[in-house]
């Protein structure tokens, strides 16, 4: 198992951070942001599709840059610095993994391609974004194979191509490919706390679908490990440049003729969080590595997706309150990270919710 | 003058002159001339001199009579009783008067971009040419300023002297060129702030208020109103219940006007009633990692609420002091409001992404979230509070200051 | 209900108050931790007897001086201050409650007297100490009315002259009068973390005693509440006379040619523990007062024994790390507050069992 | 020389003079005649000139053939090192080899009890009168000093200059009248630290080290071999297992008594390891709030194992600073032991009021809940790393000084 990251991958790194650097700023991500598409076509073709960022955890034979989970971390932890507006976690994170983890053989080699590529959108249907073993409770293909029930909540459904939903196959869970313009199915944009990452709720009235594959409960769990490592990366890029930009503001602001970054109180609070964040990205790092591995910890997704949410909680919390009031501005950027940071914790499970998860795999059941 | 003896006088005065069908503006008027608009001002100034205990009483037979009282939410009311406790007799008889008829509105403004936490840093000019005052700078906060007649404005007028020194107070009229209200959006989408820009603004000679250099006394003043709610009496003047009758509709207009600003104060701390029922509606409540959290959070809201009532029982007999108390209950809010956004995220789990009328509890989760980082900042940072709280209730010794000496040599933001 | 001490009940603290710092300075705390027996009979026929302290919350009828809750709290309180070492919450506040609880008309008059007098020492054997639900699985009464079973850890049960033992008597809990010399008893101090408070195990080997009450789970759960109630002030007493002492060290203690207590992190730690230990004495005094009035929430008693003692711990632990190396040694007197506030942390249920009890008793079981 | 060839020299070494009947002074005086006792050292001191790396090959064989070493745990390491940086020939002369050979054993007497955090605030003074240093003053926490031979010394020497400028760096001689050891307990009852009184002890001018007003500099070097872990060696340099002859029990009793005031350290790290078994023996591990803690619990400590790894790997590749990323470690220790001090009072519930061989885990647990203190306070407090990373790793700007200036103006302890 990897223990720190080859030079091929800070090279990844390097590539990715300087071209979100341009084509992720925030001004462009307060404008995607304010539209209903929420992101840039252009940028998405240019990334995904141009520099492979869509396909870099997929197997080449797919079409992909043959990398793994780990890869796919560094270009969702860049992804998160900048809180880059674009279907990469819907269609690359989601339902890429869910293909690559729950599709048979023949649908993998069909859908796959087009979804590395980026010139397939797809989204990942869920009817439960708190738990694996919740899911299916609404979601089911009644007996003509056509869909029925309710997804309350999908990233990214009002742009995708291709829809991958997961619906209860008789005893099973069973995965289903559908088109975006099937009849009977609706997708009605939702109000969201966190205008970055647009959701959708998703009925099927009787959609047509084709079956593309059987979710066990291990593959489901390891689409649901292999979602949570890349938020986690994703939120680890998001505390990490929060963090760095407040305590830049900490030395520039001046009160009671002091840089309020003189003050110990705001230095022990900084200390708190770079410690904070430090211990998350290291979990964090690590759970790529055991998954793409097949190795370790089986729990160390989980224990990532609950320490990085919680560093970037405190860093958002942090970032607000030592910028005083005008953090709390809609005109200061900080309230983006702030939302994107309370969106990723409670998507795919909240912190409690993980911490019971790893405990169960730990020790069984409560 | 005994309660009793109060309550008949006042009972017997709006027998005989309160009617719902008169226009709001000639009630107060006559609210006036009858002296029963602030009984607790001094009888040359509308008043009657009363004890605040004697108002009160007033009070109470104004709401059971459901008497439409003298204009006294917002701003307005830090304005009048800062007037009243540091002004001219010429400023007192030109403002007072509209201010409790409700023909005048008024804002605050104190805080710069430059100068949050320490408000004493402010670096708003005023400069005296040709006989009058000339305002340039800039202020923040502002709620109302984009309707109010008139402002409390403290600007440095010189920059020679310790910072606490050079500052006045003016009454400035806001209907001028020089003076500019931007409304400022908050990151929960509400606008109950203004940014306020003065480019050579005019204050007349006779609108300084509390001589030249004595600012920062007065500005303590109106701070000391504000810290015992004369800013917030909006919440508690709103009669019971709607009221039929042209007055009323006035009234309730007024009101509806001067609480816009505050229509997200329950949600920034953290809207501890939603817990219990948003839990028992999602089935939260049987989970023991929740339960803890509620739990907690029922401690620390039940806690504060004790402390309060005992805090207040020791302020109405003399023993506790406003201030330190104060710093404590709005730090209580702080720790509360958090935990509380932290516990309405666990119940919600994923459903928390949501905002809008169609998610939880009418979009008020969301709110919760989004909202919740204000109340450690608003009225004074945690980190103020803690000052204080170490500094005048334990005593701890003050650290270095660095913005000693005169003003032009503080370091400060540019 | 009272919100508000009474004139009576300020002059009662003032009188315990002014006892308790002659009689119970931390040269007496160090000697009496020290011995054997942990008290100092003396001072407990002075205090216990003499100033009536033993009965304060026990009715006139039955020898005490007539007050409740709220005056047993004001003790206890007091008590905690110091660090007293007396039998006071083994006998008056475990055993006095538990026989005005559950025990019999007649039992009550015959042994509350002595009780209440302080002239007879009782503790009170429970085979749980973490909760009133896991009561009774150890001990029992046999067929013959002979008690078995074992007690693991007793509150001064090497000193007391009168035992009460809640003891399982067919499906019920019964309430047992067992003397301290009674066959078959075998009563083995234990080493114990806080010194200050003498514990043992007691064994039963068919030891003949008194059935004197039935002990139902009102009635336990009422004597647990009080019992609560009382070491939450005890609990709360020590966490401020800690918090004021600490506090006065910073302004003594110079490095860096400053007072520490001019540090900024200090500075802010202290009002941060003032707020912890203001909002924990409010909940602690209210439960007393719902408890004397039989009225409020009923689990005011849990919020307050788990309130207080998050405060103390958090006073203790704040009083070691700022007065650093030196509060970590012995000659110290801090550590004999940590030692307390641990012991009392866990007696009767840590703070998670008393804030899930307090769940249970707002909406039921989970 | 590659590691093979040192390996094949080394053996060949050994296998010539290494014999388990000796007694251990006569095999460490042909340790050291053979130039294998410090390999790092310079040829000139008993070493080879190796690198850190060419040594370790030689530790390593010593290790595979059962070799008893050179006397290096405890102060002994801090006291060579720094002796061979900054001392004179003769000091060299004088004290390297009967450190090496175990004759000598040293103690570090830099604390004070006026001066903990703020070590450059010392008072212990340091006069010259007729010839030589009189001594007077006292020190704290000082490991071993009751049995050592030597110590490490910083005294005042100037008190008219700024405080980093004034003190001197000595090697005490502890066994003269003037310097008495007594025992310091600690809250836990173990016995780790003494205090020393040090009244007209004397020190004889060839023992001053570095130069006089250089001892801030001197004592830094020692302390930066302390963050190194050269006086933690003690747990690293037990052979494996026990083995048989004479010289491993006049061994292995040199290294219980350097390990005697560590065996408490692991209670002070929360035991960490002890967390599961108990949840799992006491049935805790079905609780779900317990449950929450425990995941917390191995998430922190994961990480900061992991970090720990990330920075040494880091640190070998030269990219990570040594000081920065060992505050970082040390705040994350702290952070550990007390959650898993706050999850073993979770576990034991009233059970943890029990201490002693026959309580939970054979005493651990009691040793656990007081000693887990410990942790944020020895080596530097808490409060101090957040200082240093936050200046250091943060580059955030420094306070305000109180302390600059002549010593004898700076305010301090009585």
């Amino acid at each position: 198992m990897q223990t720190e990251f080859s030079s091929e991958q800070q090279l990844l790194r390097d590539v990715v951070s300087r071209a979100l650097r341009d084509k992720s700023p925030p001004g462009a991500v307060r404008e995607l942001m304010a539209s209903d598409r929420g992101y840039d076509p252009a940028v998405w073709q240019e990334l995904g599709a141009g520099a492979g960022l869509a396909g870099v955890h997929v197997p080449e034979a797919w079409g992909g840059a043959g990398g793994g989970p780990v890869e796919l971390g560094i270009v969702a932890e860049e992804m998160g610095r900048t809180l880059f507006c674009g279907p990469f976690f819907a269609s690359a994170v989601m339902a890429g993994n869910a293909l690559m983890e729950a599709a048979d053989e023949s649908a993998r080699a069909e859908l796959l391609p087009g979804v590395a590529s980026g010139s397939v959108i797809a989204a990942l249907v869920l009817d439960d974004l708190n738990s694996p073993a919740a899911v299916g409770g609404s979601l089911r293909a009644r007996d003509d194979g056509r869909l029925a029930g309710t997804a309350a909540i999908v990233v990214d459904a009002h742009v995708a191509d291709l829809l991958l939903v997961v619906a209860r196959t008789g005893p099973d869970l069973g995965l289903h490919a559908v088109g975006s313009g099937a009849p009977g199915l609706e997708i009605e944009p939702l109000q969201v706390v966190d205008p970055t990452r647009k959701l959708s709720r998703v009925t099927f009235a009787g959609v047509p679908a084709r079956p593309i594959g059987t979710v066990g409960g291990e593959a489901l769990n390891r689409t649901w490990d292999l979602m949570s490592s890349a938020l986690a990366h994703e939120m680890i890029g998001g505390a990490q440049r929060l963090f760095e930009s407040t305590v830049a503001y900490t030395k520039e602001r001046f009160q009671f003729g002091r840089p309020i970054g003189s003050f110990q109180a705001l230095k022990h609070r900084c200390a708190d969080l770079l410690l904070e964040i430090e211990l998350a990205r290291a979990v964090t790092h690590h759970a790529a590595r055991c998954l793409a591995a097949g190795e370790g910890e089986p729990w160390a997704a989980s224990m990532a997706k609950a320490a990085a949410a919680d560093a970037f909680m405190s860093a958002a919390r942090a970032g607000i309150q030592l910028r005083g009031g005008i953090g709390f501005t809609w005109e200061d950027d900080t309230h983006l990270w702030f939302k994107r940071a309370k969106s990723s914790e409670v998507l795919l499970g909240t912190p409690a919710i993980h911490r019971e998860r790893m405990m169960t795999m730990l020790e069984g059941a409560a | 003058m005994t309660p009793e003896q109060i309550r008949r006088e006042v009972s017997a005065w709006l027998d005989a002159n309160w009617r719902i069908d008169r226009p709001l503006l000639e009630w107060r008027n006559i609210l006036l001339e009858g002296g029963w608009a602030a009984p607790h001002w001094p009888e040359e100034w509308h008043g009657r001199g009363f004890t605040l205990d004697q108002a009160m009483v007033v009070s109470e037979v104004f709401r059971e009579m459901d008497v439409v009282p003298a204009a006294q939410v917002g701003p307005r009311g830090l304005a009048s009783e800062t007037i009243l406790a540091c002004g001219s007799d010429d400023q007192k008889e030109r403002y007072l008067k509209p201010i409790l008829t409700g023909e005048d509105t008024w804002c605050q403004l104190f805080s710069e971009p430059g100068s949050g936490s320490d408000l004493a840093g402010l670096s708003t000019r005023a400069e005296f040419v040709d006989g009058r005052w000339i305002i340039n700078g800039q202020k923040v906060w502002n709620t109302s300023a984009h309707h109010a007649d008139f402002g409390l404005l403290v600007a440095r007028t010189d920059r020679d002297v310790p910072k606490h020194q050079g500052i006045s107070y003016f009454l400035l009229d806001m209907r001028q060129p020089g003076v500019e209200a931007r409304p400022l959006r908050q990151m929960n989408g509400h606008q109950s702030f203004n940014e306020v820009f003065m480019t050579n603004a005019v204050v007349s000679p006779e609108d300084l208020i509390g001589g030249e250099g004595n600012g920062w006394h007065v500005a303590k003043t109106t701070l000391s109103f504000e810290r015992r709610g004369f800013s917030r009496r909006v919440r508690g003047s709103s009669l019971d219940g709607p009221k039929q009758g042209p007055i009323y509709e006035e009234y309730e207009e007024e009101l509806r006007i001067a609480a816009e600003p505050y229509t997200w104060y329950p949600q920034r701390e953290g809207r501890v009633d939603l817990v219990l029922p948003r839990a028992r509606e999602t089935g939260a409540i049987h989970d023991p990692a929740v339960r803890q959290q509620i739990a907690k959070l029922i401690c620390l809201h039940s806690g504060a609420r004790l402390a309060a009532d005992s805090a207040e029982a020791g302020r109405r007999a003399g023993t506790t002091e406003i201030i330190p108390a104060g710093s404590i209950g709005k730090l209580a809010a702080s720790v509360i409001a958090r935990q509380a956004s932290h516990v309405h995220t666990m119940i919600s789990g994923a459903d928390a992404l949501l905002s809008g009328p169609d998610s939880a509890a009418d979009g008020m989760i969301a709110e919760v979230l989004v909202s919740v980082p204000a109340i450690s900042i608003a009225g004074g940072t945690d980190e103020i509070q803690r000052n204080i709280i170490s500094e005048r209730v334990l005593g701890m010794p003050k650290g270095y200051r660095a913005d000693q000496g005169p003003f032009r040599d503080i370091k400060r933001n540019a």
